[in-house]
């Protein structure tokens, strides 16, 4: 396995692990719903990291996928298949629905891309609509239909430490599954293509196959962590997917740093904490509650567009250029002025 | 060592941000503490930010004026924008803070589904404050989850029972106006329609206007040219304020009824100044002067609510009975002895009887309450000033049994 | 570096170095001087920084990664080291670049009605003036740019640079890709302008033997430093000039190929 | 009906007129403009209803402050962004919106504004002939828009500073060496494109109502825009025209809630069949 070669991973990965086991047994019921939510988000950045991240494709069409995974999911559980088959069944739904959306995207490049995909997403959105108001017991779904409990056959997902366990565990696959798609052929061909695809049609990459490709794992990948979130949550409304949530996932990859695995693991992290800490934040200040609510909600939303575009102006490279460039002091630490080259992870 | 240390960091300052925030709850002791989250923000935040202000401004006055038996109560507010997963957050840590006794939860139907499953599981007594979701709509009727109204089916029945009252006598086209919002559309299509065909209206149709559609000038000319002679809009703000100033614009002679417990409907009913314009409504008027109404346009001015008044009433009246059980649960009160409390409370001081046009209890099997009094506001060009076209409709709460699929 | 003819000299490069990426050096060491109302030539094979040292002096963008770390260049006098495009351009010094000279959606009145500057200053050409400087220009003022032929670009894309009135003309491969013909109409065209119109003109030229033919003073380029630079009638007699830039046989016949590769590693030049 | 069509078209044409500057010029589809548009109806609004001076003093009072924030938006926004890939540049757009929409949030935290009702404005239908009976509002807004892009077609067709921006947008730095201040150019085009846009959101909040959602209206406007070829201004009326009449029609006769998702499917319509548009020149697209 050359992802643990040295033994400072190995002996890191098992702190890591041991860490997460004990975690759920210290922390308290907000903390680990808090971990619960951002590993969530995680998975879906680390999807649409896949196609804007690696292969360059701008998309404002993640929450569309992630809502048709929630709904694909409420309609194969409604028929009595057992969880682990549903979401795999979201999955598979997910990746041809990227197919199809992939094909015709095919012929466009660079911005149109974005204009589809905020076309696909109003789309998605109107047939959610209808599939939810137009149900026989549609009107038992005034607050959206019911999911049923998420048991895996030996044990039933009721319980935050359960969740935080299974969730864990997604994780991790998720983050192998993209590390090794990363050494791939696959993803070399994506930089290429997110570079200058010019150039990399002029090299013989395929680019219709490979922009087809990072079309359809990333939407697989993004209806899984729709359904695992509709299970987490236990109801599915349509309210919930609207066009901001595509752009906070989107400013996650872009924050976090383009075709950096790791780089998402920040900016999901990042962009899903910061309003628990902003709203940490006003309590720890005692604001009053007039402040409060008159201060707090634009806050959020200001300080998520100021840092998007602090970002994209000062820190190109995002949260992991500056983690680079911190390990990089580290590493050389005696010796590093200011490097020329940042070796590049 | 690259990655490793990295995801050490990183898992140190996620535990950190997530311990700080968990950590901090209000240690006081001698102070009730009430969680109130609501939808403040994103497009449902118009019509929930001005309830949230008025259980805020409540509890001002509440804590100028000695508190609760004697003790402040403390508010801690969360935005969960609209999102069901920032709503179980919220509820989670309210239920971390120790000492903790009820939430006040002025959110939307999105976000209900998500949060009374975890409030089952905690049994955190709940006030929800908009209109009651009918006890039979998934999720059962929680032991812990009131609801100081009724439920809103019971509300689009009785806007086309207003409306008949209202056109005494005169043969009915109807044509409906509501919302691409799965609660909405459905209340219009499957309940009022076939409603008011039964009681002899003739439905010309219902038009389902979508979220975002600020112009309802074509619709509503739609119905004018089909001869419709009545319109109900139950649906969201800004869509039955839209039709009421197409309404207004086509100089369209027509029966208009919507509903003002959403805010903003009757101060845009005061400007239009339009009599065929009527609204069906919980509350009495805040001009009515009584005493109740005197406290609300005081406290108003005193703690800055910078909405107009007349939206206060609806935050108010879910404030007024979370104070009645806190003073009837005494102190401590631990949040099972508040369940049981709210079980039994009856709020009929004159405050609320002359605010709600009844008193507020709560039925055992779907906690909405027993009956509820309607009243419609119409515009008198006569006497210049919002008037009492119907008053106190009474309309009893239905038993949704929920249907055997 | 002395030049030989009288009169002050209008531009002068002193010791430039050019740097592209942080990394890259292209130029070094480069001195030069274009006197006034003469034709300078900068002669050389590709890659030598014919091309960075005419950018260098007509000023490079910001958005470029590429900048001046060592030397001046005086226009006048003056140093317009790090000046902003245009205005270098608005100094008087007219830049026509080797690829994208032209806006090939415009049309040809439109290209040139776009360079004409705001204030009338004295020296400014009037669009009349250009056009019987090219007349074939004036056939066809309505065409789309991105429709003419290599010559009438070359045409219109100096006539543009001449609305502005420089007193210094740079040009970049002005003989590139034309037919003979034209480049005879073109060398004909610029000496008129240095006669007429007292306009200095620098340029760019693969070809050496046009270059001789047309310019004053010329300079020879190899790898980013001036390898040598005289008269024509002193170039002529350069022996290594002939051989290597002119092509003519030497007494011992054609040579040999790997003679040509010898002569790279022999650096007579840099005596 | 035929005004309901005519007006939405206006809109469209109007907005889509502020796209289509802003990319010609600096090569950047402004994610911003419907937030833009959204908060210049509730400040102008707000200007005219604190400082009491006449409502019709929203239009031009909007349109200069969208000029000047368009300038400042482009040299401490977009001119830092000069180096970086094309879809930076679009993302701190996007960035911008949702600043804007917080620091609505502050001031009007959301509440929909009836601008007619409220500052007591005669906006009631005029009837021209027969068919068709638009309001006041309705009227200026379509003499307005086409005055405005006719005089925008005149501009970068005939005046010498529409040739060069015309000349910056395909080339800065050959522009730049001919001695236009590319800079000012640039900041002039997102000029005109925000004081357009602001003066179409006064416009249209006045016709209509203020409110968060109205920035909707923009996003359906890029559509128009790019189904009439994203550099091309002739192209923007029929496209709008086609968007508009689709989106009412469908509206009064099948069914109003498809009305919303109808631009967005002659997008996914247009971007297969013709990407660059109805007369956008075909290799823009490249240059993407």
């Amino acid at each position: 396995m050359a992802l643990f070669d040295t033994p400072y991973r190995k002996a890191g990965m098992a702190l890591l692990l041991g860490v997460g086991l004990i975690l759920p047994l210290v922390a308290g019921n907000q903390l680990l719903h808090i971990f619960n939510l951002t590993m969530l988000v995680i998975v879906g950045a680390l999807a649409l990291n896949l196609l804007t991240g690696f292969a360059g494709q701008l998309s404002l069409g993640h929450a569309a996928f992630l809502g048709v995974g929630g709904y694909v999911s409420h309609f194969v559980s409604q028929a009595g298949i057992p969880f682990p088959l549903v979401v795999l069944a979201a999955t598979a739904f997910g990746g041809a629905l990227g197919f199809l959306v992939g094909a015709p995207a095919l012929r466009l490049r660079g911005l149109y891309i974005v204009l589809a995909t905020v076309g696909f997403h109003y789309i998605v959105l109107y047939l959610i609509h209808v599939y939810q108001s137009s149900g026989e017991d549609s009107i038992l779904a005034l607050t959206g239909f019911l999911m049923p409990e998420a048991d895996l056959g030996f044990v039933v997902l009721d319980s935050a430490v359960r969740w935080f366990y299974f969730l864990g565990g997604v994780l991790i696959l998720t983050t192998a599954f993209c590390l090794n798609l990363a050494r791939t052929r696959v993803a070399r061909a994506w930089i290429a293509l997110r570079e200058r695809d010019i150039t990399a049609a002029a090299l013989g990459i395929n680019l219709a196959v490979y922009k087809l490709k990072a079309f359809v794992v990333s939407s697989a990948l993004a209806c899984m962590a729709g359904s695992l979130l509709v299970y987490y949550l236990g109801s599915v409304s349509a309210e919930y997917y609207t066009l901001d949530l595509a752009v906070s996932y989107l400013a996650m990859v872009v924050i976090g740093g383009y075709g950096s695995i790791f780089g998402s693991y920040l900016g999901a992290c990042f962009i899903a904490l910061m309003p628990f800490f902003i709203t940490w934040l006003f309590e720890f200040f005692e604001a009053s509650p007039r402040t409060q609510v008159q201060l707090l909600v634009p806050s959020q939303v200001i300080v998520f567009g100021l840092v998007m575009i602090g970002f994209l102006i000062f820190e190109p490279r995002g949260l992991i250029g500056i983690w680079r460039r911190i390990r990089v002091y580290f590493e050389l630490w005696p010796l590093s002025r200011s490097i020329l080259a940042v070796r590049r992870d | 060592m690259r990655y490793i240390q990295s995801f050490l960091i990183l898992t140190v300052a996620v535990f950190l941000t997530a311990w700080g925030s968990d950590r901090n709850q209000a240690r006081a002791a001698d102070q009730y503490i009430l969680g109130l989250s609501g939808v403040m923000s994103g497009p449902a935040g118009s019509s929930y930010l001005p309830m949230v202000e008025a259980i805020r401004v409540y509890f001002e006055k509440v804590n100028d004026q000695g508190g609760i038996n004697g003790r402040k109560v403390k508010l801690i507010i969360r935005d969960s924008a609209n999102d069901p997963l920032r709503a179980v957050a919220d509820l989670k840590s309210f239920a971390d803070t120790d000492g903790l006794n009820a939430v006040i939860f002025p959110s939307t139907s999105a976000t209900v589904g998500a949060y009374t499953k975890e409030s089952r599981r905690i049994s955190m007594p709940t006030i929800y404050v908009n209109a009651c979701y009918p006890p039979a709509t998934p999720p059962k009727p929680n032991p812990e989850f009131f609801c100081p109204g009724i439920s809103t089916l019971v509300d689009a029945f009785t806007i086309v029972d207003l409306l008949f009252e209202l056109m005494k006598g005169k043969k009915i086209t109807l044509g409906f106006v509501t919302s691409d919002v799965p609660g909405a559309r459905i209340a219009a299509q499957k309940l009022m329609a076939p409603y008011a065909a039964k009681k002899g209206a003739k439905v010309v149709g219902v038009a389902v206007a979508p979220v975002p559609m600020m112009d309802l000038v074509p619709i509503t000319r739609g119905f004018k040219d089909k001869g419709v002679n009545a319109i109900i809009s139950y649906t969201y703000t800004h869509h039955m304020l839209a039709t009421a100033e197409a309404v207004g614009k086509l100089n369209y002679d027509v029966t208009y009824l919507m509903a003002a417990n959403i805010p903003g409907a009757l101060t845009q009913m005061a400007q239009l100044k339009n009599p065929n314009i009527h609204a069906m409504d919980h509350f009495s008027l805040v001009s009515e002067d009584k005493p109740v109404h005197k406290d609300i346009v005081a406290a108003a001015k005193k703690y800055g609510y910078d909405f107009p008044v007349s939206d206060i009433r609806f935050g108010w009246r879910a404030a007024m009975v979370t104070e009645a059980a806190l003073k009837a649960c005494g102190w401590p009160c631990s949040r099972e002895k508040l369940v049981g409390v709210l079980n039994t409370l009856k709020v009929n001081d004159p405050n609320m009887v002359d605010l709600n046009g009844g008193p507020v209890t709560f039925t055992k099997t779907n906690h909405t309450s027993p009956s509820k009094a309607y009243r419609v506001y119409s515009w008198s060009t006569a006497k210049n000033a919002l008037v009492t076209s119907v008053d106190w409709f009474v309309k009893q709460e239905m038993d949704w049994a929920p249907r055997k699929k | 570096m002395e030049n030989g003819s009288s009169g002050s000299a209008l531009l002068e490069v002193i010791g430039l170095e050019v740097v592209y990426h942080r990394a890259v050096t292209a130029v070094q060491g480069v001195s030069l001087t274009a006197e006034e109302r003469s034709i300078t030539a900068l002669v050389g094979t590709n890659g030598a920084g014919k091309s960075t040292t005419l950018a260098a002096i007509a000023g490079f963008m910001r958005a470029e990664d590429v900048r001046i770390t060592e030397g001046d260049v005086l226009f006048d006098g003056a140093s317009i080291k790090g000046r902003r495009n245009d205005q270098i351009s608005a100094m008087g010094i007219g830049y026509v670049p080797e690829r994208e000279k032209i806006f090939p959606t415009l049309s040809v009145l439109e290209n040139l009605t776009a360079c004409r500057p705001r204030s009338g200053s004295d020296r400014a050409m009037s669009i009349e003036q250009v056009y019987d400087l090219f007349p074939r220009l004036a056939e066809r003022p309505n065409t789309i740019a991105g429709y003419l032929s290599g010559g009438e670009r070359q045409m219109l894309a100096i006539s543009m640079a001449l609305l502005g009135g420089p007193r210094l003309l740079l040009i970049d491969e002005m003989t590139l890709g034309l037919a003979p013909i034209v480049v005879e109409s073109l060398v004909e065209t610029v000496t008129r302008l240095r006669d007429e119109h007292n306009v200095t003109i620098l340029v760019v030229e693969q070809n050496a033997s046009t270059g001789i033919e047309m310019a004053d003073y010329i300079y020879v380029m190899e790898n980013g430093r001036i390898a040598f630079d005289g008269p024509p009638d002193r170039l002529l007699q350069h022996e290594d000039f002939q051989e290597f830039y002119l092509g003519m046989e030497r007494e011992g016949g054609r040579k040999h190929y790997q003679d040509v590769k010898q002569y790279r590693r022999k650096r007579r030049w840099f005596g | 009906m035929l005004a309901d069509i005519l007006v939405l078209l206006s809109i469209y044409a109007l907005l889509g007129a502020g796209y289509v500057i802003v990319y010609r010029s600096s090569r950047v589809l402004n994610f911003a403009y419907p937030e833009i548009f959204m908060v210049s109806a509730y400040l102008g609004f707000a200007i005219v209803a604190t400082v009491q001076i006449d409502p019709h003093a929203i239009f031009p009072v909007g349109f200069v402050i969208g000029v000047v924030a368009g300038i400042l938006i482009y040299l401490f926004l977009m001119a830092p962004m000069a180096g970086q890939p094309v879809f930076a540049a679009v993302l701190v757009t996007i960035g911008l919106g949702i600043i804007l929409r917080g620091l609505v949030y502050i001031e009007f935290t959301g509440q929909s504004i009836f601008p007619g009702s409220e500052l007591g404005v005669d906006n009631s239908t005029v009837d021209i002939f027969e068919g068709l009976s638009i309001t006041r509002y309705g009227l200026v807004m379509v003499v307005a828009s086409l005055a405005i892009i006719a005089g925008l077609l005149l501009f970068f067709r005939y005046s010498r500073l529409g040739m060069q921006m015309r000349a910056a947008s395909f080339d800065p730095k050959l522009a730049a060496y001919r001695g236009m201040n590319i800079h000012l150019l640039f900041a002039i085009a997102w000029g005109m494109s925000l004081g357009i846009g602001a003066f179409a959101g006064g416009l249209y909040g006045m016709n209509y109502q203020i409110g968060i959602a109205i920035s909707l209206v923009g996003i359906k406007a890029l559509v128009v825009a790019l189904v009439g070829g994203m550099d091309s201004l002739t192209g923007l009326v029929p496209a709008a025209l086609i968007v508009a009449a689709m989106e009412i029609l469908v509206q009064r006769f099948i069914d109003p809630a498809l009305s919303e998702v109808i631009p967005f499917i002659v997008l996914v319509v247009i971007l297969l069949i013709r990407p660059w548009g109805l007369l956008g020149t075909k290799e823009m697209i490249d240059r993407v």
